[in-house]
């Protein structure tokens, strides 16, 4: 079940040392995603990325935190504004970016995109751009591990949008019900596209929402990592002791508009700047120069092996070769399916010669 | 699984298809004998006997659905599983057909075998985007990664005057949709073996029982198992013209081709058994072999799967064909509930050996 | 849009005289249902009707009560138990009787049948067999009354297991959302089909799960009917103040099998039966004679009127001729629709004819 | 609408079926100009002024749907209309595709004129329930009694690498739906006077505009408006084959006419502008002239359009044909999202010309 793309196992995060504090590692991580981000909005101006792309800038400390909280062996599932969460669970910025350039060195062949992030070996399960339609992936996913006696946890991302889609509903419902090992994360940047959540919403507090359902459900400042970490570390030890599903609302803001063809005719330019003051990591950033834990000097190396990696995953994907236009069809069906195998001879009835 | 088998359960299927569905009162479970001798059952029970030895054989599979359970099943079929092997196993669901059958694709995901029952075609448009946006399409959106071995049963058909929210013939629509592989059992042993075949691939398969089909009964033969689905079967070996069908006409089709008989015309019977992908081994070399077709499925005309193997034929058989191909299919109605109209609605049996008797005439 | 059948205007109520204490009139409704049902189910077993049945016995004080605070501008959707609201709505004995037996006379000529009554006269939407699947339709209704500036409410019955269908939550936000006219009543029975509410919803509290989409949402006794229609009357109130929708869950139970084919292996006899006790038309008539409202022989009058209803209506639907069968495929387009003008063109043209 | 109208924006919209999707840019509201003369209008505008002049001409209509407001449609087509109607006219839905989508439906019931925009085929599986369950059947349900005047607009297709969960073309698909009626406008003409008519339609009409014609750009004559939607029409009259095809491949298809003329070969492109029900007169009147057909289209084969015209085509016009119709469509796969493979999965002008060659060799 792995791909033979060019994955390592969870990334050495650039500018972060061992021995380095963690906040140290969650601000490097941080900068990652949006340097990440950075580049692909460079690149898609640049028509190297294209199709939809929407960025995850402002928002990184959401899943920043969360992921801290995770063990490797726990899943994933995210929506088509995932190029973080993939990085933070471990993916390689060269699989992710290939991919978005449409290369077969991508983590998905290039079949995906950047809405469309895949990869077994880090157990990120997309990548999903049916808003909400990840959800009950996520319930599947964390009902097998009961079925089998597994003690993992499935964080399943989702919109403030996605909480208006009926497979919102029906996914926590299941997953209270049948108590399953979920850890619901809505990043709630206020806006769905162009609407905004008063608009979409009859309920606004979204944790109340959420809480109708009998499962633990709060909200945390979203621009703050340590927060976020420390609410999702609670969440999932109180999942995996066993405590059912949680559902924790980061109230964040994208910084940018929702995809590259967004006028943003929907807010107002003051309402953007007002949240950047929050900027979640100029916020962890001050935080830590400020108590000493990092000098100037730190942040300068850690930008240089940020930029390093994400220059170097765009080389990447500039330089890797096409999927054979001969393996359109694969991947439809399993290699090993006897569809597959039985093609050659369906199609020799079809021309009406011997296979 | 051998052509040219005998047929199974031919007019009890049929006297069921038009009658109203029974009280599934063979509730008391029974357990199974995989190495008894030869056995007589329903296709109901034929169903069961296909999950239990499922359940048996693989702990990784579960069957999960409204009221599989506590209910036994809204048509019977999983009547006993309960107690057999407990709620988690035989899971019920609340009414949220979009959730649980994304469950259903997350949990093969995370290395279960799931078995999800819809109870009825109707109500699986309530799921549809799990199944084309995710269960199809994962696997290539993926890269290949990852892979969905899920088996999603549902009840298909009219003949019960459900009418028009529960009668519906869907299987040849959902026949579109690449990535998935799409089932449906005629006979009593293919109603106990495909779902061994369908959880033992590593894609989605729908599995697509004929709820007139729930009380037919024939014979299981001894060990029998899982059955290919690859190929088509040849129901009945006949020269004069091909009458190509699967699921819930078959045993109407195969009455045609009896009456056919007496008036001296020899019809081969071909059920397609996999609608998707069709195999274009079997119907091609049975039409270049009669050189005339005649399509029966119970769906809507427009847009049917008689439209596709109608197409197909044309295309790769044009020079042997002495007519155009026909189609038998359901009038394009909502179906209606009082039973003339359902009936009108429905193929026939005199429709079918009209339709071959025009393509005989060279017509269509 | 008014179908040709047989339909009178808000039927009077068998057993009530103009003058008779309003009491007495919900009293006659629920009779006549009853009656209505339990013929029904003999019908079926005598083979008369076919297809699904399913029977509002024990539930009569629900839709009672709530008709009860409807104009007849007001417009009802239900489900696929719904032979009581449409007799409640003002649609004749006859035509609902004759639908079941698939007769021409049938208030959906025949098309129909149980799960499937309507009537445009009377403002009876369904008749829907798709659990959750009029709801939607109610939010619409509702949407046009308020655009067009009409002061009617739209009253949706569904029953408690579709409280977990997506349909219900992207419903009930909308109208919340928009404020619609609408009157959401749970008939709350415990049971969908063979599963009880606990397996089905994580909160088992319908009027809390309703109420986290901000809108009045309360409990009733079920098998009170003066309880239900004082509420509903309230809630009804307040919608046509222009108070927006609300929720009602009604606590009742069916005293019978889910539908014909139901061995009711999923619960206890002895709960049936203790919930007989508390059968809403006995309540009520205990309570008018106790009172001196009503004396036995008024009741046996009652009984007779209904009776006779009853017999017509099916003595009606014996004697109806069918449908024409070369009417089949009517009523698939409007009859003034292009599609229907053209079909004969087309049929020429495929048969190769000048038309 | 005459037939043999000159084709509008093909290479123009053919440029853009393979382009990314372009801001919308043209965000400016134009006033209606219903009296002016003859204007140059992308297709983008040309649904947002079919819009327009519906809502200006009848004060039932309104819009609804995610994003139609505020943000101006996330394609763009609706932008300016909710300063112009305001928010209870131009109505932004929250993402609950089956709640507005049926709401749509009660509103029609109710005697309003909704258009109910889905942003892309791929969500409007979501609402399939209440399209196929309820819009679909409700007439034939109530005897005739509930009429649904509702119109669904929305995009289809591929060419914009957005890969397996924004690019299908459904609409073919759609066509197996008894009881509504399916339109694909592909010319500026169409996309401006189509939806007046779906309006005026007292049964449900999908309207499919293709994704990658919205900034194609042609001629909407002086007192454009209302077109019939009964007709397909001929848009290059031709002796020797017909091209059949509709939407987003239209203009490709053009292109390939051109390039068979240029070896010799006259070939009639047909536009079947309505997909369901199809205009037998057109179909069956042009291969019985021409003898030889190739159908076009951006679905799946298998259960495509393609295989339903085909069909027909071949059951009322057999002896009539020199060459089975041949089919040209997507490869059977979910739409990959990088361009090569995209490129390679859509029909292709390459496709098409060798298409009509074997056909005119009598292959298929
Ligand atoms: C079912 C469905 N409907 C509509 C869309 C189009 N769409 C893509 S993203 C989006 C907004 C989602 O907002 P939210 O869930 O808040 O997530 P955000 O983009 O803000 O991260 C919409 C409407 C879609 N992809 N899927
Ligand atoms: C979408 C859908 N799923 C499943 C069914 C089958 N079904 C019919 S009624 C029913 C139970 C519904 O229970 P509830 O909503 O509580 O109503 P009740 O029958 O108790 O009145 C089920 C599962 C259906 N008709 N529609
Ligand atoms: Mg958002
Ligand atoms: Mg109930």
């Amino acid at each position: 079940m792995t791909a033979d793309t060019p994955t390592q196992a969870p990334a050495s995060t650039p500018g972060f040392r061992d021995g380095d504090p963690p906040e140290v590692r969650l601000l490097a991580q941080m900068l990652l995603v949006r340097r990440f981000e950075e580049r692909c909005v460079e690149l898609y101006s640049a028509g190297s990325i294209r199709g939809f792309l929407h960025v995850y800038v402002g928002e990184e400390a959401v899943a920043t935190g969360v992921m801290s909280a995770l063990e490797p062996d726990d899943a994933v599932v995210a929506t088509y504004r995932e190029h973080g969460h993939a990085l933070l669970k471990g993916m390689s910025a060269r699989a992710v970016m290939a991919e978005m350039y449409g290369k077969v060195t991508g983590c998905a062949r290039g079949r995906g995109g950047s809405m469309h992030l895949f990869e077994a070996a880090t157990r990120f399960y997309g990548g999903n751009a049916i808003v909400g339609g990840g959800l009950p992936l996520a319930i599947g996913l964390a009902l097998a591990d009961r079925l089998a006696g597994r003690d993992r946890v499935t964080a399943c991302f989702f919109g403030e949008g996605a909480m208006a889609e009926g497979e919102f509903h029906e996914s926590v419902n299941l997953a209270a019900l049948w108590r399953l090992p979920v850890l619901f994360v809505c990043e709630n940047n206020l806006y769905a596209m162009g609407t905004a959540l008063a608009r979409s919403e009859s309920e606004t507090n979204l944790a109340v929402k959420a809480a109708a359902y009998e499962l633990p459900a709060w909200s945390v400042d979203g621009m703050d990592v340590l927060a976020v970490a420390e609410a999702a570390d609670r969440a999932v030890q109180a999942i995996r002791a066993g405590g059912g599903p949680h559902f924790l609302e980061a109230r964040t803001f994208r910084f940018r508009a929702h995809s590259m063809f967004d006028p943003e005719r929907y807010r107002e330019k003051a309402e953007v700047e007002q949240w950047k003051q929050r900027d979640p990591i100029e916020l962890l950033r001050g935080r830590l120069v400020g108590q000493g834990t990092l000098a100037e000097a730190d942040l300068a190396v850690m930008e240089a092996e940020v930029a390093a990696v994400v220059d170097d995953a765009a080389a990447f994907a500039e330089e890797s070769p096409l999927e054979d236009l001969a393996d359109l069809e694969l991947y439809v069906h399993d290699p090993a399916s006897s569809v597959l195998r039985r093609a050659p001879l369906l199609a020799a009835a079809r021309e009406g010669v011997a296979p | 699984m051998s052509a040219r088998r005998s047929p199974t359960a031919r007019s009890g299927a049929r006297a069921t298809a038009v009658a109203p569905p029974p009280p599934p009162d063979d509730a008391a479970p029974t357990s199974p004998e995989p190495e008894a001798g030869p056995r007589t059952l329903t296709y109901r029970e034929a169903c069961r006997e296909g999950i239990r030895a499922a359940m048996l054989a693989d702990e990784r599979v579960f069957l999960m659905g409204e009221d599989v359970g506590m209910y036994g099943g809204c048509f019977g079929v999983s009547m006993g599983l309960l107690e057999q092997f407990g709620p988690e196993r035989i899971r019920d669901t609340p009414l949220s057909e979009s959730a649980f059958v994304g469950a259903g694709i997350g949990a093969a995901l995370g290395g279960m075998r799931p078995i999800v029952e819809i109870m009825t075609v109707n109500f699986s448009l309530l799921a549809l985007d799990q199944i084309m946006n995710t269960a199809a399409a994962l696997q290539h959106m993926s890269g290949g990664q990852f892979h969905v071995p899920l088996v999603i049963r549902m009840t298909t058909g009219a003949g019960r005057q459900l009418a028009a929210q529960h009668s519906h013939s869907l299987e040849g629509w959902y026949g579109h949709i690449p990535g998935i592989r799409i089932v449906a059992p005629a006979t009593i042993p293919d109603a106990y073996g495909m779902l061994a075949t369908a959880l033992a691939d590593p894609d989605p398969v729908l599995v697509f029982e004929h709820g007139g089909l729930y009380n037919a009964s024939g014979e299981l033969p001894a060990g029998a198992g899982a059955v290919d689905l690859d190929t088509a079967a040849v129901r009945r070996p006949g020269t004069d013209l091909t009458l190509i069908t699967y699921g819930g006409t078959l045993p109407m089709v195969l009455e045609a081709a009896e009456r056919l008989a007496a008036a001296g015309v020899d019809a081969e019977v071909l059920d397609l058994r996999t609608l998707r992908p069709l195999d274009d081994v079997a119907i091609l070399g049975s039409v270049r072999r009669t050189h005339r077709a005649v399509v029966v499925d119970e769906g809507w005309r427009t847009g049917s799967l008689s439209a596709e193997v109608a197409a197909r034929i044309t295309e790769h058989a044009f020079y042997d064909l002495d007519a155009p191909v026909a189609r038998v299919c359901s009038a394009e109605v909502p179906m209606p509930y009082a039973r003339h109209l359902e009936l009108a609605a429905l193929p026939t049996l005199e429709g079918v050996v009209a339709a071959a008797e025009r393509v005989l005439r060279g017509g269509a």
